[in-house]
């Protein structure tokens, strides 16, 4: 547990008062939003709004990961991006619009990650939280955070279905619950499968409302679970996950 | 009876949300009951292929092919997803 | 059911392409979001989701009621709003944010509604959506759909607890719901409460979602349920509303 | 038995998410079932008082004050919020 000691300042107990007035969050975990480090990976569809709202919660550092232009199939599922954001780059567009929301957030921008960059960039973070496209990134930001005893906050999209879920050092990992790496053409991202944009904004906000209820550590926050999302029946299932003794990454 | 829920592109390639079956004859885990399934056909054959990934809990606990299946257990499909 | 046969544009079908490929959608899916007429009570911290979602889904005319002016203490939750614009007028602002990203809604706005003006405003749009921040409001707007036959889709937040609700004419309506005015002191809004960014983000979210579904009519749409959301433990409720006979607003 | 779930205000203000008890006497209704967890006094007789605007779901349904409890039902109390 960090203990945070940091004031805060006037400006700062306006800004975040209905937070502040949360008992779940108070002035100390307002300090320990503002003192904590989060890479958000993939500027898209969850990263648009995981990056948005924790920016203005008061997050200190954010990092964002991406190296996509904005393109106008984006538009209606990344809100914040506009027509005359088309060809530019995600990552710097989001900046500027998190920064304009709140200035006193430290950003960082860097290109997708890959085998080459990952671990540097991830070192720089505590808390990492997965929006992007593709299982050979997901299992990368996996066997990484596992390595550097970094918490992953990873969340998924498929048309009306979404997956939430949180992987603590020596906890289950991604790769325990995915055990195999799936065939591409199994598999429908937003650009294959097809999706509304509400509904990554949905799961976005969830991210990044989980990934705040991690840092305040708050009792209720998910843990070992895997939370699957319907949004065609409203309907969600909390699913237990277990460490498999087998998994090359977490195992013994 | 076993009860079995669908998730996601199962769902919707299948055509089916949920089903309440009896526990077949030789069916005694997780990957007896996905060859049981398998051997209905059509989609079934596809879906639950030898190439799928194909995620499992049972009485909301994930569990791997071994896992046992038992009459009144509840089972659930889900594929892993990736979309951001 | 309302048949929509206008044809869409090259640009529309790039731009709502991974919406049209949702079998749900489809391009008449499309073309009845591009003629529907939509409302948005409220340009806080449901409105502001709710709004930036449906004007990039492509609704066709969004209108926008609030007559707050953008506060520092909106910030962390009405994340479309940046700290120049603290002092100006919330749906002004929000008008043009929509824009950016979507030029091609038509976009009107309104002060708050009243039980002077709310009759006239709500007559020129067929699905009104509730994200206002007090109980009069809600009477005031649940009242005037019951006349006009309007489907009222609400939203409404408490700390870590989202409600969702749809009221479809002849269907309970939302006095059936709350059937006397609750006491000022003894309700808690975001305010009084506190609350945090991606919890209201979240809500607002998923209400435009369900609006999306209502306004496309699919068969698994919210119907006279009401949807309970604890977002400290990840679980929802569905509850089923009942029509009371002797609602004074939709009763016999 | 019956099962009692507490939402939203109610759950911070009573400390209590959810609890099994058995059926009381002299309760069949909501109503008698409200002034029985109003006369566990402290902050029930407050949260559950003449006041209180309390919306009730028996068995997933939303049912008004002269509406039945039997023994196995699971009765929800939530009050409605306002914030957005």
């Amino acid at each position: 547990m960090v203990t945070v000691s940091t004031p805060l300042g006037n400006a700062q107990l306006v800004r975040y008062a209905r937070q502040i007035l949360l008992e779940e969050v108070g002035e100390s975990g307002q300090a320990r939003l503002l003192a904590a480090k989060v890479l958000v990976v993939g500027a898209g569809g969850l990263g648009v709004p995981v990056a948005s709202y924790l920016g203005a919660a008061g997050i200190g550092m954010l990092g964002l990961a991406d190296s996509d232009l904005v393109d106008r199939t984006n538009l209606p599922r990344q809100v914040i991006y506009s027509e005359l954001d088309i060809g530019y780059s995600k990552v710097q567009r989001l900046e500027a619009r998190i920064l304009d929301n709140n200035p006193e957030v430290q950003i960082m921008t860097h290109p997708r990650l890959t085998p080459e960059n990952a671990s540097a960039v991830i070192e720089a973070y505590d808390w990492i939280v997965d929006g992007s496209d593709n299982f050979q990134t997901r299992y990368l930001l996996n066997a990484i955070c596992a390595r550097q005893k970094k918490t992953l906050i990873s969340g998924a999209l498929s048309r009306f279905t979404g997956q939430l879920a949180v992987f603590r050092p020596g906890d289950a990992c991604y790769q325990c619950l995915v055990a195999r790496l799936p065939n591409r053409d199994a598999t429908q991202g937003c650009v294959e499968g097809g999706i509304l944009g509400p509904m990554a904004g949905l799961l976005g906000c969830w991210q990044a409302l989980e990934t705040l209820k991690q840092i305040l550590a708050l009792s209720s926050r998910l843990q070992e679970e895997l939370l699957l999302f319907d949004a065609l029946n409203n309907s969600s299932h909390r699913i237990r996950m277990r460490k498999d003794q087998a998994c090359p990454v977490c195992g013994e | 009876m076993i009860k079995i829920l669908y998730f996601a592109q199962f769902r919707e390639q299948l055509g089916i949300d949920s089903e309440q079956i009896q526990l077949p004859r030789h069916v005694h885990t997780v990957e007896t009951l996905l060859a049981y399934l398998r051997g209905r056909g059509g989609n079934w054959t596809e879906v639950f292929g030898a190439d799928a990934v194909v995620c499992v809990a049972v009485n909301h606990a994930m569990v791997a092919g071994q896992g046992t299946v038992a009459v009144g257990d509840e089972i659930a499909f889900f594929p892993p997803v990736t979309g951001g």
